[in-house]
């Protein structure tokens, strides 16, 4: 078996010097009744070209993104990643390293943390970053837990156009947490009345942005009204790009930004693995979930990083941590560095400009398909549409004719029949005037 | 083997890298996008103010710079990297390969379903294979790792708890000593209160104070099975019946599942719930620090309570359930948006393909024969924790090392200059200064006994007195000793630019 | 920064590594195959006789083997690597990706040329992009590299002669004597005798000693352009009119295109023939040797004669010309088996799209200004060999180092200490103690300024008699220098095992 | 641009430095009616994006061998390569690294090719072998210029089941080099007498094997013979794989092996880079063309590698040297000795089997379509049938209905009327049951 170095004579030679006659021996603790001889109900081993050839055959039966054209996003996002990104993040170095804990081996790791978390402060406006966590919904709901950390409160206000499961992961961290959520409906209008939800014992406010539906607004009234009565403003963001061309929630007055870093360096890979981003202000350092990377030198005075501020975390503080959480996202970080390092300030802003034309370009087609509704005035990269037909059958018709063209928002919010006509579309800078054009008369022949 | 201080700073092949920060110019990029056409925007106001304050930089300067970073790392392709607890195994570039298909990592988790027939068919078949191989009826495959997957087993008995009533009454867990840190803090996340159980002399749960610990309050144990000394805990079965009987549930911390997996299902231990490390025991690579994946296998008795998302099938069709709507069962809620790491579940389903049923048992076999060999090759000139065979990975603590001044930590950096990746240190926490020594079963004998006579060596050194190979090392590495007091006293977590230089006054 | 000896042998992230001849263990593989069916053999008795001797490993020992090995190496993605005439420049990994698109790797060159239309498509637009940017009406894409590029162009030379009926008369062709070692050595294989040429003051062919070899007897010139000082031969188009009017021909090494691409059309020069290195001025990866190709462009007077096979295209329609019966013109034979080297056109022409017409021309402006900017910075403490502009290198001889005790080789090593690959050394022979600086275009402004404080700084400490910093470089590396006289004089060229113990006589 | 680091402002200071004005000042030594400002005919730069799918819209215009039923050889092997091994090679260190002319820093390359250079004369039974020539046909050629220079003469004598291509680039350079070369015709029986055409000018016998239409036969007796004669025995082999179930040519006498290594590690790319491997005895290393690694010491007495005998080559003999060779296929020969060090001597031989196996099943089968004569009674992974239609047409026809059927014999050989209807067909352990069977079901279909 290809990856098992051990021979027949290296085991018997082994056994020896252990003293033991047979593995069996090695096994004695295991209770006789739980030793298993018979054969599992498996194949046994294969080569590698029947391994590649079994789960080819499956890959193929899925329609990939780049293979139609493309327009679904709702949490995930379809960018084009530069070929260096996956080239680097397959380095030995990186891809089979663990966590840095021997720092003066593992400084490449811990630079590029470094990196990736200014860059994580830089593009939301925040003092500091953390090294990440598992995706954006998980950071969402651990900023909750951080805000009921630095409030001593422990009801969170949720906005009713935070992504469904972001609402989800939240409620249901918070049920077994015993904290309190306030989730809003959604409004599809984007006007929903967030402060007048906030009082005394709210710990924070939860909004997206651009939020479900694509809506960006000013959120300043709702950091203002959460301060006024002592509670955080955690702003979630889906979308990373979007920070490369709309107001930073930094800029106004977030404590907590949260946000899915998936299209930046990362592919799609059906929901997983991502990598979520978490970013606050200084002063609240000390209760920030998960790792950080810190600056210091080494014995010689020479610059150097290390993992810092542990007592936070579980390793150290066990039951007291700020979380859990162990195995985080370190090589989607690390793409997420290499990507942004790439574009640059030029690079990034203009790619935000790029989707957000493509959004408007499409948007424009979309509205003028007889029957559709743009529902979303103002957006980024992603819009609402309605339509005369049930959104579920108008993608799975669109689907059928080679279009993917959104995610129906019924799909997320499966109870709410408000929302049962509306579509979310999202477009990136990969979508063509061909892309476009071939969902306009697909569309056109579903409505018809 | 020189003093030679150079001009540059770079040493040979070594070089000193600034941050990108520091290089990077604005009219440098690392991309070509096409100029937008310049289409009215609908921004409603909302556009940016200021620029972001990133670098610009070209692409041969980027992969330059990432390149020489990686240069500052071990990895287990370079190296021996027996991190206790952490199964540091080879990651095969097929796994790499498969997950890479466009057919998998091109595909949004919430296109049509009817669009990825072969996703849902791959965690569907990810699944059989681990419930065949841990013997459990369930599987919940959406947490994004082990301590996410302990959280999911926890929530699952909460939810069970809460089923019969008794959520409000039942809010201890109990611990033992030896656990991951990420237990009891998983416990503290799920609203229970920590239980710690004490270890015997011989490094397994005692089972009479655990008994005594026993309780209707108690909601259940979350056990490391093999556990974190690497030993199997021999009263398993017991301690599974006792909680039961006591009407808690079982949770297993399956961390350590590469030592058992084809020589014994956690069904038939008792477990109720247990995560599995994808990037443990299957081989996921460990990415420097992740993404890992830790589905949780559930027993009749939680498998109803298993969160959203999941698949089913009937009559072989396979359907995703993400709803609750949807589902015929109770789940508890949703962990994740989206259905896991999918990622994930690509390579590690093409690692259990390669190795068969027959591979992943002589998987286990070879890792327990790999420490043991370590164990009884160096419990002479160490001191090892414990009698008797140890599971795969072999404990030793700081005895050997009295009086000599030397410390664990000491001896660890003195082991980075010999070229290995130090194990553990100083976990597990029930013995003092622990090294705890993981080879994996892809280490080759060579490998090992390179490994055991430079151990032994450096027993011998420190015994001998000669404190400064292990005080001032590591010498030979990109840095030396980090001040990590300075770094948590007056932490420094990200670039600023440099202030202006001051106007006098 | 320490003596520092270590048991093992390794230092740090540094490992030593034996040869897999001395790891491999019988029954270790490192693939899975399934076992034949034991169908009947057909070999006619031809069975091989013994083993083949190969080590048995399995793939996490190859994987680390091979990841150690490259620890050792320095590349252009780690640092600076200014090897005059190889044009070290970025590789983008675009065309890694391009070039292992199964379209075009997993293709045979013998498949019906009906399945492969892609794949003449790609050659045909590469040839296009050559011939405009060479303003040549045709291209040879079959020569596997430049100094096989060479051989072809010297072919269709001989060719056209013979076509004259003057093949046995004209055998002499000019060589400057700064050409690369592959010019006279291909001349000599194509049947020609050479006659050196040699250089003027300022790095360029004497014309008068030129002209005054000119006669019935020549074949043609070879000539370097901009040549191997890094020069651009003024004299070029009346060389090769001269050339032309005596009734030879003019063929012209295209390995430093990279300098003019964009800016000049060798085709405005006069030449009749000359190579590409793909390698070199299109990126296609160095690879630690190759593979390479060495496309030939050629003047109407040599294209009849190209070699098999060929691309035509009739009305659109595109033909894969591999035989003389299928052809039109009289190709002078063929170089080599199937087409060439198909994975560096498609890298190159990935380079050549990602850069435009507009880009490309940037690429020699860059390279060009950035051996100007180290020629310049330089000057004034190494010794530059000539006046005026350069191309894209920068030549320097050893005059700054006379009576210093420090020769170009030492220097050269003391560089690799301080992180550096050093530059070319003791070539163009034209010049003592040469030192053939290319920096590429795609190296930063800011590493140019670190190389040259570090080489001002390295001249600075030569002339002050710090010969210690130089005689023992390097020490910083893997190995230090290596006794090359023993390898020569008894060399030993394969790993054999070791001998039997002997008995005691 | 994003591969080119320089700024405006970089360019600006950097003439300032120069003291030129323009970049047009440092391209005075261009001839003045040579300097270009007018535009070319051609696109000006792209993004990754757009190259990406230009490139991939073109690869997808050919049907890969991966694709479909696939028995074409004739030079060039589809071979399983383990993923491994493309990881491997495009590591930093390896692919943007040249020859390794300082070897205090190249010591990674010159290992594998001291390994490679191992491996190849383990292989072919032979004393030592090079580092590399460009392919198997350049290699073949290349022999026959060592055998002139080692024997003082300068007739070559060819089998006519010598691959027509290696025979075209022998009789090309041979042309140029006023070298004599005896060709004799195509055996398709492989019983032709090649020792009665060796005489005493005959500097050296070049024969295949297996030969081009698959025979496979001792070559003691040619050796003899060429040996009494004073002259050397060449053997190519195209099918390196070959070696792990066949006599070596070592063992039968041969002074001179070359072969095609494209089996082991590399891919079909259309037909290159390749890897020419080139072997010979002791006595005649110096006459050898190419690199060569050397085993040595540092000045601390570690061993390392350095290249050697560097005096047999262009950069140091220029017209005197025994090549003009320069740089070579040294990222191939890495993914021929990764592959061969995975395969190892159990994988390798068992590769053989498996190859051989796949074609005697394949044989056994073709043998039966009504029609189809095996005209190749002893093969390893290649054999030769006739067909009652013309073979070219028979080929495309198969073509047609999805099925590489191999290389029509008259491809290679256009003249040759008594080869018009022959195939030869490859079968490679990536064949399975259900290729063969619609091979054999097309061409049934085609012949009826
Ligand atoms: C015993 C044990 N339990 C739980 C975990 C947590 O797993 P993860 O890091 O995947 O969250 C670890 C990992 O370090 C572990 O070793
Ligand atoms: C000036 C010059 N001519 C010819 C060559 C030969 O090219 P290749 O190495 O591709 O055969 C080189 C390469 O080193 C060169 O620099």
């Amino acid at each position: 078996m290809r990856y098992l170095p051990l021979t027949p004579d290296d085991r018997q030679q082994m056994l020896g010097v252990i003293g033991a006659k047979s593995i069996d021996d090695l096994f004695v603790d295991v209770p006789e009744a739980a030793r298993i001889d018979q054969a599992f109900d498996l194949p046994p081993h294969q080569g590698e070209l029947e391994v590649d050839r079994a789960l080819s055959a499956m890959a193929a039966k899925n329609t990939s993104a780049g293979s139609v054209p493309f327009f679904v996003g709702a949490g995930a996002y379809k960018h084009h990643v530069p070929s260096s990104v996956d080239h680097l993040i397959q380095r030995s170095e990186f891809l089979t390293s663990y966590t840095p804990y021997q720092p003066e081996i593992s400084q490449g790791t811990l630079q590029y943390l470094f990196e990736f978390q200014t860059q994580v402060a830089l593009l939301t406006g925040m003092d500091v970053a953390n090294a990440s966590m598992y995706d954006g919904s998980t950071a969402c709901s651990e900023g909750v837990q951080m805000a009921h950390r630095v409030t001593r409160r422990n009801k969170a206000v949720l906005s009713g156009n935070l992504h469904p499961h972001y609402r989800a992961v939240i409620e249901t961290t918070s049920k077994f947490a015993g904290d309190a959520v306030v989730a809003l409906e959604a409004d599809v209008t984007g006007q929903e009345d967030i402060p007048s939800q906030i009082d005394g014992d709210t710990s924070c406010v939860v909004v997206q942005y651009p939020d479900f539906f694509g809506h960006v607004g000013d959120l300043s009234d709702i950091a203002a009204a959460a301060h006024a009565q002592g509670a955080l403003l955690i702003v979630a963001i889906p979308e990373i790009v979007s920070m490369g061309a709309l107001r930073t929630p930094g800029d106004m007055g977030a404590d907590i930004v949260v946000a899915e870093g998936q299209s930046i360096g990362n592919a799609l890979n059906y929901g997983g693995p991502y990598v979520g981003l978490f970013a606050t202000r200084q002063k609240y350092v000390r209760q920030m979930p998960g790792r950080l990377c810190g600056e210091t030198e080494d014995v010689d005075g020479k610059r150097g990083y290390v993992l810092t501020l542990s007592t936070r975390e579980q390793h150290i503080r066990r039951e007291k941590a700020t979380s859990n959480i162990c195995t985080n996202s370190g090589l989607c970080c690390l793409a997420f560095t290499i990507h942004l390092a790439l574009l640059g300030e030029k690079g990034f802003t203009r790619l935000a400009a790029l989707n957000h034309e493509s959004a408007c370009k499409l948007a424009g087609t979309l509205e003028a398909v007889p029957g559709v509704d743009l529902v979303t005035p103002a957006f980024f990269n992603e819009f609402t549409i309605r339509t005369p037909k049930p959104a579920a059958d108008v993608i799975e018709a669109l689907a059928e004719k080679g279009v993917l063209g959104g995610v129906p928002a019924s799909r997320l919010m499966p109870g709410d029949d408000a929302v049962s006509d509306l579509i979310i579309v999202a477009a990136t800078e990969v979508n063509t005037d061909q892309d476009r054009a071939a969902y306009v008369a697909a569309l056109t022949e579903v409505l018809s | 083997m020189s003093e030679k201080v150079t001009f540059t700073g770079h040493r040979g092949l070594d070089h000193e890298e600034q941050l990108i920060f520091e290089r990077g110019r604005d009219a440098a990029c690392g991309v070509d996008l096409p100029a937008p056409d310049g289409v009215a925007t609908r921004l409603g106001g909302m556009e940016r103010r200021g620029g972001v304050g990133l670098p610009g930089l070209s692409e041969p300067e980027v992969v330059r710079h990432f390149v020489r970073l990686s240069q500052k790392n071990y990895a287990i392709d370079a190296g021996f990297y027996p991190l206790g607890s952490c199964t540091m195994k080879h990651n095969p570039r097929l796994n790499e390969k498969m997950a890479r298909l466009p057919g998998f990592s091109d595909v949004h988790p919430l296109q049509p379903t009817s669009t990825v027939p072969g996703a849902l068919e791959l965690m569907s078949e990810l699944a059989r294979w681990l419930m065949e191989l841990t013997g459990m009826p369930a599987v919940a495959m959406s947490p994004k790792a082990g301590a996410h997957g302990e959280l999911c087993g926890l929530m699952a008995i909460r939810a069970a708890l809460e089923a019969r009533g008794e959520a409000g009454t039942r809010t201890r867990v109990l611990v033992p000593e030896s656990a991951h840190g990420t237990n009891p803090a998983t416990a503290a996340a799920c609203g229970f209160t920590v239980d710690a159980i004490p270890a015997t002399e011989d490094g397994r749960v005692d089972l009479a104070a655990f008994e005594a610990k026993l309780g209707d309050d108690v909601a259940g144990i979350m056990l490391t099975n093999p556990n974190t000394c690497g030993l199997f805990e021999r009263d398993i079965r017991k301690i599974a019946d006792a909680v039961h009987e006591h009407g808690g549930y079982f949770y297993c911390d399956g961390a350590n599942f590469n030592a058992i997996v084809g020589r014994v299902k956690p069904g038939d231990l008792g477990v109720d719930a247990m995560h599995i490390n994808l990037h443990k025991t299957f081989s996921t690579p460990h990415g420097g620090g992740g993404p890992g994946a830790g589905p949780v296998v559930l027993s009749d008795a939680l498998a109803p309570f298993a969160p959203l998302p999941y698949v089913t099938s009937t009559g072989g069709e396979l359907k995703l359930v993400e709803d609750e709507q949807s589902s015929d069962a109770d789940p508890f809620g949703r962990m994740v948006a989206f259905h896991g790491q999918m990622g994930m579940f690509v390579r590690a389903l093409s690692y259990m393909m390669s190795h068969g049923s027959d591979g992943l048992r002589q998987v286990a076999e070879d890792a327990v024969l790999n420490a043991n060999y370590v164990l009884a090759s160096l419990k002479d000139v160490m001191t090892a924790s414990f009698e008797g065979p140890c599971m795969h990975e072999a404990l030793f603590d700081d005895r050997f090392l009295k009086g000599t001044g030397v410390e664990t930590l000491d001896f660890a950096k003195a082991m980075i200059d010999e070229g290995y990746h130090p194990m553990t240190v100083y976990f597990p926490l029930v013995v003092h200064g622990a090294m705890l020594i993981e080879p994996t079963e892809t280490e080759s004998k060579e490998t090992l006994d390179e490994f055991i006579g430079c151990m032994a060596d450096l027993a011998r050194s420190a015994k001998a007195g000669d404190k400064a190979r292990f005080e001032n090392a590591p010498e030979l590495t990109p840095r030396r000793r980090l001040d990590e007091t300075t770094a948590a006293r007056k932490p420094v977590l990200r670039w600023t630019p440099p202030a202006p230089a001051q106007a006098a006054e």
